[in-house]
């Protein structure tokens, strides 16, 4: 039976997560706005968290495997407030890096290279 | 008074004190009185006082072993005196020592080179003033054309000579190889330098050059019979060895010892005669000879005639007892082939001091040939005698050359009255070379001069040795008669050509005058010596011939039996030559060639019945190749130096392009592959990146069009390398677990 | 803490030897912190320095007889003298070991004294001298340590050391194309310098327990089952591995062909002093390793390989005549000799090795040893000599080319005498130093090798050929074809001064080489006599194919260095104190 | 338990006697210092630099804490887990912390020095380098997934900042931007991974994690599980690549190094490589044998410890495979790359990449050993930080002369340190031992560290690392000798002279303190070694 068919489980949450990252990583890699290429950092660490939160879940475990438990939920809100920080040094360099090069495309800065 | 010391001790002291002349001079030279005059009566006292010695030293010889004619043939043979003064080192076993080794050959040895030598230093007075005061060399050309001023060097004259009478005499007291192969070395080099003497000269440096390069082969050859005897005897002594290859237990008859093959002790024979071909200029090494005519006459004559050119021979006779009948009779052909071709180009030569030079070469072929013969006395004794007459008509050759300033004989000529002591004698030297004599009459015994008897007796171990070896004896025999007959005619040749008729050139004619009293008396003295050397002292059995008889090493008496190799070839006992019926046979012939050369001498040039000038038409191939050397330095510079100066260059090339080229480039390489690399870094990621993506684009994704840029290839590198490390890790285990 | 008890014999040896090796460095040390500026004091400052190192080792030359001073040489006596034993790193059985037997004292002597003779030769240099002079110093104690240290981890850091300094002295007072020599110079030494240090650790991995004494090492190596035999790759011994790896690296700085092509570059480019001290001592490095650690250590290895061995050293003699015949360049045809020169050398020892096959007559291997470095010796004087001369005329002159000279002897005398010793020395005359060490050699060869001796003996013609002709290009002639003529003027007092000693002793060991085999015959006869009893041990499994058939016997269980390793509680620095009573001193 | 009684454990376990928080004092000064800067900032304005005196303070307190006074007596004691599991104290801990701390203290004096932050913000300067520092205390005491993120994080998020702090500078801003993004992305990825490994073990406590991992792998593992875990574990790998600026992470490197200051260079360059290293030995050591902790109750496990390290076995081919595959990639490229640059700090910046290479080697040497002897694991932990130890002075000094270098000419090109030599000879000298000492030539502590790293490869067998090592070295002598060859041999350049710095001068002795230990270290290893052998002594058992 194909994941179409089954009832929510866990392999759901996983797939879901797993698409969050690969879109974020390529949204990373693709995205020439610098706040484009921040979105996709959030992007790929919630993907981490969603498989966090739903390893966590008590609900979700096959019966009679250890799980992490409240472990998943804990590091999940750190890693919001981890996001959270990272972004605002980001944005913080995102704007020096506008007032060097007047302008938010990444692609700007190619100064350093070889 | 014991003489195993005393001897050993006069010897010591007459051979150092030319050291010590030497260093002196080195040192104080030039201070030594003007222009260091005294340097030169300095060295001569050395040589002098040493003479004295060595003659005391033979008078003491003489109290233990005065010889008896009773004694006969090697009847008395006398004990050599051998010991050793120090160690140069010492190996376990193996011990390497400065010694000496003392029998009636070395005192004699000692006398005459000693005697000789004093000669020649009071000539050199003479020769070489105009040293004393600052000298003009025409023969050494500025760029500017004008001929060198140089200062003058007397004093260092004197000191080569010095050195060199020092290695001369300690090559003959030497106790063991190693000594002799130093001193002989050491000779060479001062005949190196004195050949250079007038070194501003290129042709004296390329003459000293080539003699002791030349040698240098030689002495390659001696090294080799040096290793051989060394690891196969383990010691160098001449005592050792002749007690190991000729053992008392086998009657001195010669026998292979244990740790040397036969065919290593004929190697080891080869090689000590190969360093003697060098020494005294024989086939094929005998170029270097006539070219060391650069130096001084003195030099010429003391050197280059009468003692180091002797030294091969005298080596040959000491080393007698080892050598194998194969390498005597290799020694008899190089000996002989030497005597002819020698003699052949010395008729043609015109430069006085060639013809002489030519004529030495030609008489040390006689000598090896009587030694390869077996005629061991004979070769010794015309060693003797020729070191007399040769150094005379070399002084002579000498005192003309300073009177007319000129070597050509074609220019000289008349000169009979102009210098009348040089002349009479020259030809008294010219007498003895081409043994002048009265053969033996019926009842009395052969008589003449020196070279008469050592001439008459090599003839007759020829003669001798074609008797008994009938197969191809005859050949060394009749090539001896046309080698004296060839002698005694450009001995004559020459003489005529320089004394003679009337003067070719008046303006050398006019200068030329007699010379001084320091050069003359040497003559003189030379000239008795030429005359009486062979003899033995009146009424007495006392004389040379009976003095090298004593040092005739043992177990040759009875001739040398054939060896393994040519078991028929045997070397006859040489006191059979001198049985009445073969020495008359030798003794007539030679004279009647000897005649025969002296006759035509005199037809050609004497009394000018024949022309010269037609004999070189009728026989101009012949003329040509004598006259071109046989065109052995042209073969040897198309044959060996030219080659070798090639392959230098070769090596040189092979240096230059090969080696350093796969060194530089091993460098460069690296670098370039770093170049590689940095460019891998800037272009190829960037490139794959790009494709990455645009293969992400054409694959039809739902992202919107996308332009790479720094940063975002960065990530996108990211995600490729981790899928990249995720592939690469997935082969590897496959491999890994399949592997096992 | 008993190092200064001078009473203790021990302790003053340790310092004797340890300020022989340290007082340059620590001149070179006092030189760049003097607030000084003068150049000349500098250069006083540094002979003095030298001077000093050469009365020491003077002293330690003199041979004790029955006053047993300290420090004094015992002739006759073949061991290890002077043994000097610390911990260093204790955790890696790193020692500071020194020694010195009749085959190191000699070429130590010969080190400081020729530092001394460079150091007067380079008043010329005038070129930030306070760092000439530092780095000089830092390069003499490269060198004494080398031929003084026992530990082979020692040898190795002072082989090292010997690098830097040369490297800058070609580079910064180097000719037009210094940089180019010193990397060469450079990188060939360093790739040697690879391979040696991988040996090192090889047989320091097999030996078991590890260790990096080289005299532990030697009797491991010759020990019948000796871990060294077990098959390390393609079938090859260990021994046979670290041979090859040791020799590769001591022929680069002997040099053999093919790796030689350094050392005419870096001689061009050298500054006088500085090729006086290559040709002189560095050279002697790639022989003395090879006579003091390849053959000791795998003697089997050395056995098979000895016709490469002897075989490099004939082609180094006729490669670098030829060369040096055809050379223009009048200091690359001096170094040309040498590398022909350094030729005999290997061949001495090569010969030395292998005669072991048919015959145990040890007299001839010791004279072929002794022989060879008897040429090390000699060569270390002429060839300096030599180095010297040239430039000497090169500084007047400026030029090198052998074509635009002549006639020197008329213009500068007492050099052109001087000249002609010391190039008949290195000609190989009679009665000059030259000649013991290539007789010795060849007559050691014989018996290894009829070819190559005969091959060997040719050479002296070809040498005679190139050095006459160079005489005569330059010294004769009727006048001097070059540049700068008149800048010709006879040797300054200074110039004989240095030239002076070094032909005095060209002479006195070619009159009484006694004088020296005395020091190296007794240490070269128990090596060969050593050699003679391994090559006589029953071999049956170990045929000249190498040690493939062998099992591994001494493969180590559990490494007792891990046993050293696991007490990191003792406090840390009593380690380092280096304890003053000799455990476990040099070998019985 | 009911809740109190929980409490009470909590409580005594954190504040009690040997509990928690004095294990954990050093990183306590830390936060109390940047506290106190700030502060400072706002109470005593007009004291321009107080920040600097009062971060000097706070780090030698922090070195205070951290030195372990009672090994002396007590010697080592055992590895013990700390704040209920999530940070591990061991001696490792304990010495690379100190490592740590002893260089900020020296990078505090060498920045005021140079004195690029001699403005406004420069507290900030200080604040971000200590909480940096902080964030790789934690990574390098990690005992738990969260703790190795907010490590990893703490440590990367001020660095960021460091590197684009030179104001309206393109390059510097440029260098951040790529920074943050590349750091950004790696931890993501690192997340990731982690979140699947924790979910496939059940555990985000390492050791219980690879108390599991025995399990499963005891049960016999099934395919997708293994996939998995091996994709986890190589995201993983990819975070503490990323710092070590490992190939092909390491694109970051050389811009970074290029636009931000040499000083940043210097801190990235070595305490942040410092700490990965750390953080890798702990997840090698976690991972590739069962330590001590790694039993808590409730899970049932293999008859006998024997039988878990057997099992781990496949686990450590793996992280041996991984490691050295990127240790030789690294070390080779870092090395070749470096060729081309004509910028002494890009240059630095591919050699930093290279020596990243050599010091992942005794790592896989120590994964390769566990399983048959440890004591020859701990003996190539130890070379490793030998290593750190020895290069931690080279770095530093190096970086210290271009910074030094750069305020005198106001370029950092290698072309124009030629003809140094002349004007300040001694600065030259001190650059070329640490090039040399670089390139690992005796008698320089740096061939300490590549010889002892190489005796590890051996024992390890590991002998293709080997080669490649040695090839390395060889390799790396080029590009460095360049350097010294520019400034010693070189010519100097007419159209401006060379900058004056002589070595009696305050920058020139500190160059010449930095130089020394260079030098003395090859002499005294001992010292080093005992650290060194201490540090190793609680791994791996």
């Amino acid at each position: 039976m194909s994941l179409f068919t089954e009832p929510i489980g866990l392999s759901h949450f996983l797939v879901v997560g797993a698409v969050l990252f690969v879109c974020g990583v390529i949204c990373m890699a693709t995205k020439r706005n610098v706040l484009g290429v921040l979105m996709g950092i959030e992007l790929v660490l919630n993907g981490a968290n969603l498989n966090f939160v739903a390893f966590g879940s008590s609900v979700l475990r096959p019966a009679g495997t250890e799980g992490i438990g409240m472990d998943g939920q804990m590091i999940a809100l750190f890693v919001i407030v981890l996001a959270a920080a990272e972004a605002a040094v980001a944005l913080a360099i995102a704007l020096s890096y506008y007032h060097a090069h007047a302008t938010v495309d990444v692609d700007r800065g190619d100064e350093l290279k070889g | 008074m014991d003489i195993n010391s005393i001897i050993p001790l006069l010897l010591a002291l007459a051979w150092l004190l030319p050291l010590g002349s030497f260093a002196l001079i080195f040192l104080f030279g030039p201070r030594m009185g003007r222009a260091g005059r005294y340097s030169a009566y300095l060295a001569t006292g050395a040589i002098v006082v040493s003479c004295v010695l060595s003659f005391a030293a033979l008078g003491f010889w003489l109290t233990e072993h005065y010889p008896h004619a009773a004694a006969g043939h090697g009847g008395h043979v006398a004990q050599p005196i051998s010991g050793e003064w120090y160690t140069l080192a010492e190996f376990g076993r193996l011990r390497l020592t400065i010694g000496y080794y003392i029998d009636s050959l070395t005192l004699a040895m000692f006398c005459m080179v000693t005697l000789v030598a004093s000669c020649i230093h009071v000539y050199s007075f003479g020769y070489m003033h105009e040293e004393l005061s600052d000298v003009t060399d025409p023969l050494a050309p500025l760029s500017n054309g004008q001929p060198l001023r140089r200062r003058g060097r007397y004093c260092r004259f004197f000191q080569y000579f010095s050195l060199f009478c020092f290695s001369m005499l300690g090559l003959v007291v030497a106790g063991n190889l190693a000594m002799v192969f130093v001193f002989w070395e050491l000779v060479g080099i001062c005949s190196y330098l004195l050949i250079g003497f007038y070194r501003e000269r290129r042709s004296a440096s390329n003459a000293g050059n080539k003699a002791f390069i030349v040698n240098r082969v030689g002495d390659f050859g001696m090294i080799v019979g040096l290793m051989a005897i060394w690891t196969g005897l383990g010691t160098f002594s001449f005592a050792e060895i002749f007690s190991q290859v000729r053992p008392i237990a086998a009657g001195h008859q010669l026998q292979t010892p244990e740790g040397l093959s036969y065919g290593l002790l004929v190697l080891a024979g080869l090689g000590i005669f190969c360093g003697c071909v060098g020494k005294s200029a024989q086939f094929p090494l005998h170029v270097w000879l006539p070219d060391a005519m650069e130096g001084p006459t003195p030099v010429s004559a003391l050197i280059h005639a009468a003692t180091m050119v002797a030294a091969g021979v005298y080596l040959v006779g000491r080393f007698f007892p080892v050598f194998t009948p194969e390498v005597l009779l290799v020694i008899a052909v190089v000996g002989c082939i030497t005597l002819f071709l020698a003699a052949t180009i010395a008729i043609t030569a015109t430069d006085i001091k060639r013809v002489l030079a030519y004529s030495t070469v030609s008489q040390l072929g006689f000598m090896m040939l009587a030694l390869g013969l077996g005629g061991w006395l004979a070769g010794m004794l015309h060693l003797f005698t020729h070191a007399c007459f040769k150094s005379l008509l070399f002084l002579c050759s000498g005192s003309v050359i300073h009177a007319c300033g000129t070597n050509e004989m074609p220019e000289m000529g008349g000169l009979r009255r102009k210098m009348p002591i040089t002349s009479i004698t020259m030809l008294i030297g010219c007498l003895a070379i081409a043994g002048a004599g009265i053969p033996t009459l019926i009842g009395m015994s052969g008589f003449g001069l020196s070279g008469f008897h050592s001439k008459d007796y090599i003839m007759a171990q020829g003669l001798l040795f074609s008797t008994a070896n009938p197969g191809f004896g005859p050949i060394f025999f009749y090539a001896a008669l046309i080698g004296a007959g060839m002698t005694s005619f450009y001995m004559f040749r020459l003489w005529y050509m320089t004394f003679a008729g009337r003067p070719r050139d008046e303006h050398v004619h006019s200068h030329a005058h007699e010379s001084p009293l320091s050069m003359t008396g040497p003559l003189m003295v030379l000239a008795v010596l030429a005359v009486v050397a062979a003899w033995n002292l009146p009424f007495t059995e006392l004389g040379l011939k009976p003095l090298l008889e004593q040092a005739r090493p043992v177990g040759t008496v009875e001739g040398v039996a054939g060896g393994m190799l040519l078991p028929n070839v045997a070397m006859p006992a040489e006191h059979l030559a001198h049985e009445y019926a073969n020495s008359v046979k030798a003794e007539w012939s030679a004279f009647a060639v000897a005649l025969l050369g002296f006759l035509l001498a005199t037809a050609f040039y004497g009394l000018r019945k024949l022309d010269p000038a037609d004999a070189r038409r009728t026989f101009s191939p012949l003329y040509k190749l004598f006259v071109h050397k046989w065109w052995f330095d042209e073969l040897y510079a198309l044959l060996l130096i030219r080659p070798v100066l090639r392959i230098s260059n070769w090596v040189e090339a092979i240096d230059k392009r090969v080696i350093d080229w796969l060194a530089d480039n091993s460098a460069r390489a690296v670098a370039a592959v770093a170049r590689l690399d940095d460019w891998i870094d800037r272009i190829f990621v960037d490139n794959t990146v790009n494709l990455l993506a645009r293969w992400t684009y054409s694959t039809g994704l739902w992202l919107r069009r996308l332009q790479t840029g720094n940063v975002r290839q960065y990530v996108m590198w990211l995600g490729a390398g981790l899928v990249g490390l995720f592939v690469l890790m997935n082969l590897y285990w496959n491999y890994a677990t399949a592997g096992g | 803490m008993s190092f200064f008890n001078f009473h203790d014999p021990e302790v003053l040896r340790t310092w004797l030897l340890s300020l022989i090796i340290f007082l340059p460095a620590l001149g070179a040390g006092v030189l760049c912190v003097l607030p000084i500026r003068s150049d000349q004091f500098f250069k006083r400052f540094s002979l003095a320095i030298t001077v000093l190192v050469f009365l020491l080792t003077v002293w330690l030359a003199i041979p004790a007889g029955d006053s047993s001073a300290v420090g004094h040489f015992t002739l006759g006596e073949p061991g290890m003298q002077n043994v000097v034993d610390h911990e260093w790193i204790p955790s890696f059985n790193i020692r500071y070991f020194l020694g010195l037997d009749g085959i190191s004292l000699p070429l130590v002597i010969l080190t400081s004294f020729l530092s001394v003779l460079a150091m007067w030769a380079s008043w010329s240099i005038d070129k930030s001298v306070r760092a000439y002079c530092a780095l000089f110093l830092l390069l003499e104690t490269g060198m004494l340590g080398v031929f003084m240290a026992l530990d082979f981890f020692l040898f190795y850091v002072f082989w090292e050391v010997m690098l830097l300094p040369m490297y800058f002295l070609i580079g910064v007072w180097g000719g037009p194309r210094r940089e180019y020599a010193a990397i060469k110079f450079f990188l060939f030494t360093l790739a040697g310098s690879v391979l040696i240090l991988i040996a090192i650790l090889v047989l320091y991995f097999t030996s078991n327990p590890h260790t990096f004494n080289m005299l532990t090492l030697a009797e491991i190596g010759q020990m019948p089952d000796s871990p060294f035999h077990q098959t390390l790759l393609w079938g090859k011994s260990v021994s046979w591995w670290a041979f090859v790896l040791l020799f590769i690296g001591f022929a680069v700085k002997l040099p053999a062909v093919p790796i030689h092509t350094w050392l005419p570059d870096a001689h061009v480019e050298a500054p006088t002093p500085v090729s006086m001290i290559l040709a002189g001592v560095l050279l002697k490095m790639g022989g003395y390793g090879i006579i003091r650690i390849c053959y000791p250590i795998c003697p089997d290895a050395g056995y098979e390989l000895a016709w490469v061995v002897c075989g490099l050293g004939t082609v180094s003699m006729v490669y670098g005549a030829l060369a040096a015949m055809a050379q223009k360049d009048f200091k690359r045809l001096v170094a040309y000799s040498s590398v022909s020169h350094m030729g005999y050398v290997l061949l001495g020892i090569g010969a030395w090795s292998a005669t072991a096959e048919f015959q145990y007559n040890t007299d001839y291997w010791t004279m072929g040893m002794s022989g060879a470095m008897f040429q090390m010796i000699a060569h270390g004087i002429s060839s300096a000599g030599m180095f010297f001369l040239v430039g000497v005329v090169y500084e007047r002159v400026h030029h090198r080319n052998l074509d635009q000279y002549g006639g020197l002897f008329a213009r500068m005398p007492v050099f052109s005498g001087i000249s002609m010793v010391i190039f008949f020395a290195a000609l190989g005359l009679p009665g000059l130093c030259g000649f013991w060490g290539e007789l010795f050699v060849i007559l050691g060869a014989w018996s290894y090798s009829k070819v190559l001796a005969v091959v060997a003996a040719s050479v002296v013609i070809l040498t005679a050929g190139y050095i006459l002709w160079t005489i005569q290009r330059v010294y004769l002639g009727p006048e001097y074809k070059g540049p700068h003529g008149d800048a010709l003027t006879p040797m300054t007092r200074r110039e004989k001064y240095i030239a002076a000693p070094l032909v005095a002793l060209a002479i006195l060991l070619g009159v009484y080489p006694k004088a020296l085999f005395d020091y190296v015959t007794p240490t070269v006869q128990k090596t060969v006599v050593e050699m003679k009893d391994w090559s006589e041990q029953p071999k049956a499994d170990s045929q000249s194919v190498g040690w493939v058939e062998r099992s591994e016997p001494h493969h180590r269980k559990n490494p007792p260095k891990k046993m050293v390793g696991l007490a990191p509680l003792d406090p840390p620095y009593f380690s380092e104190q280096p304890s003053v009573d000799l455990q476990e001193t040099e070998q019985p | 338990m009911n809740f109190d009684q929980l409490l009470q454990n909590v409580v005594g376990d954190t504040i009690g006697p040997g509990g928690s928080l004095c294990a954990f004092r050093p990183e306590l000064a830390l936060c109390a210092t940047i506290v106190a800067v700030l502060l400072a900032k706002i109470i005593l304005p007009g004291w321009k630099s107080s920040a600097y005196y009062i971060t000097l303070l706070g780090l030698l307190a922090a070195c205070f804490f951290a030195f372990p006074w009672s090994w002396q007596q007590g010697g080592i004691p055992a590895a013990k887990s700390i704040f209920t599991g999530a940070l591990i104290a061991d001696s490792f801990t304990v010495v690379v912390r100190g490592m740590l701390l002893g260089f900020a203290v020296l990078f505090a004096t060498f920045t005021q020095m140079t004195g690029v932050w001699d403005r406004e913000d420069q507290a900030e300067f200080y604040v971000l380098m200590l909480g940096s520092l902080v964030g790789m205390c934690l990574m390098i005491s990690a005992n738990h997934i969260l703790i190795v993120m907010l490590g990893v994080e703490m440590a990367g998020v001020p660095c960021y900042v460091l590197a684009g702090m030179k104001r309206n500078q393109p390059k510097s801003s440029e260098a951040a931007l790529k920074y943050a993004v590349f750091g950004a992305g790696a931890a993501g990825v690192m997340l990731f991974g982690l979140s699947l490994l924790a979910g496939v073990l059940g555990s985000v406590q390492l050791p219980t994690m690879t108390a599991r991992l025995i399990q499963i792998i005891h049960n016999g593992a099934s395919a997708d599980q293994t996939l998995v875990l091996a994709l986890g574990g190589l995201m993983l790998m990819v975070g503490v690549a990323f710092k070590l600026s490992a190939v092909p992470f390491h694109f970051w490197a050389p811009d970074v190094f290029e636009g931000a200051t040499a000083e940043v260079a210097a801190f990235i360059s070595v305490a942040s490589k410092a700490a990965a290293l750390g953080l890798l030995v702990r997840l090698v050591a976690v991972f590739s044998m069962p330590s001590a902790l790694t039993f808590p109750e409730g899970i049932s496990l293999p008859p006998d410890r024997l039988a878990a390290v057997a099992d781990l076995g496949v686990v450590r081919q793996y992280i041996v495979a991984l490691l050295s595959l990127l240790a030789a990639v690294t070390c080779t490229f870092g090395n070749l790359a470096a060729y081309g640059q004509t910028n002494m700090k890009r240059l630095l910046a591919y050699s930093t990449i290279a020596h990243a290479g050599y010091m992942m080697m005794p790592v896989a040497a120590a994964a390769a050993l566990v399983g048959s002897d440890a004591v020859g694991a701990r003996e190539a932990i130890a070379a490793l930080l030998i290593y750190l130890g020895i290069y931690l002075f080279m770095n530093l000094a190096a970086f210290a002369i271009v910074a030094f270098l750069r305020n005198a000419t106001g370029s950092e090109e290698i072309a124009d340190y030629a003809g140094l030599v002349r004007r300040s000879p001694g600065l030259t000298v001190c650059m070329a031992i640490v090039m040399f000492s670089l390139v690992g030539l005796p008698p320089l502590a740096g061939f300490w560290a590549k010889m002892t790293v190489f005796l590890a490869l051996i024992d390890a067998k590991l002998w293709a690392l080997l080669f490649i090592g040695a090839l390395n070295t060889l390799l790396s002598l080029f590009y460095y000798l360049r350097v010294v060859k520019v400034m010693a041999l070189s010519p100097e350049p007419l159209h401006r002279e060379a900058p004056t710095i002589p070595l009696t001068s305050l920058v020139g002795s500190y160059c010449a303190l930095l130089t020394v230990p260079v030098v003395a270290l090859f002499f005294l290893l001992g010292g080093v070694l005992y650290w060194a052998r201490a540090a190793a002594h609680t791994l791996f058992n």
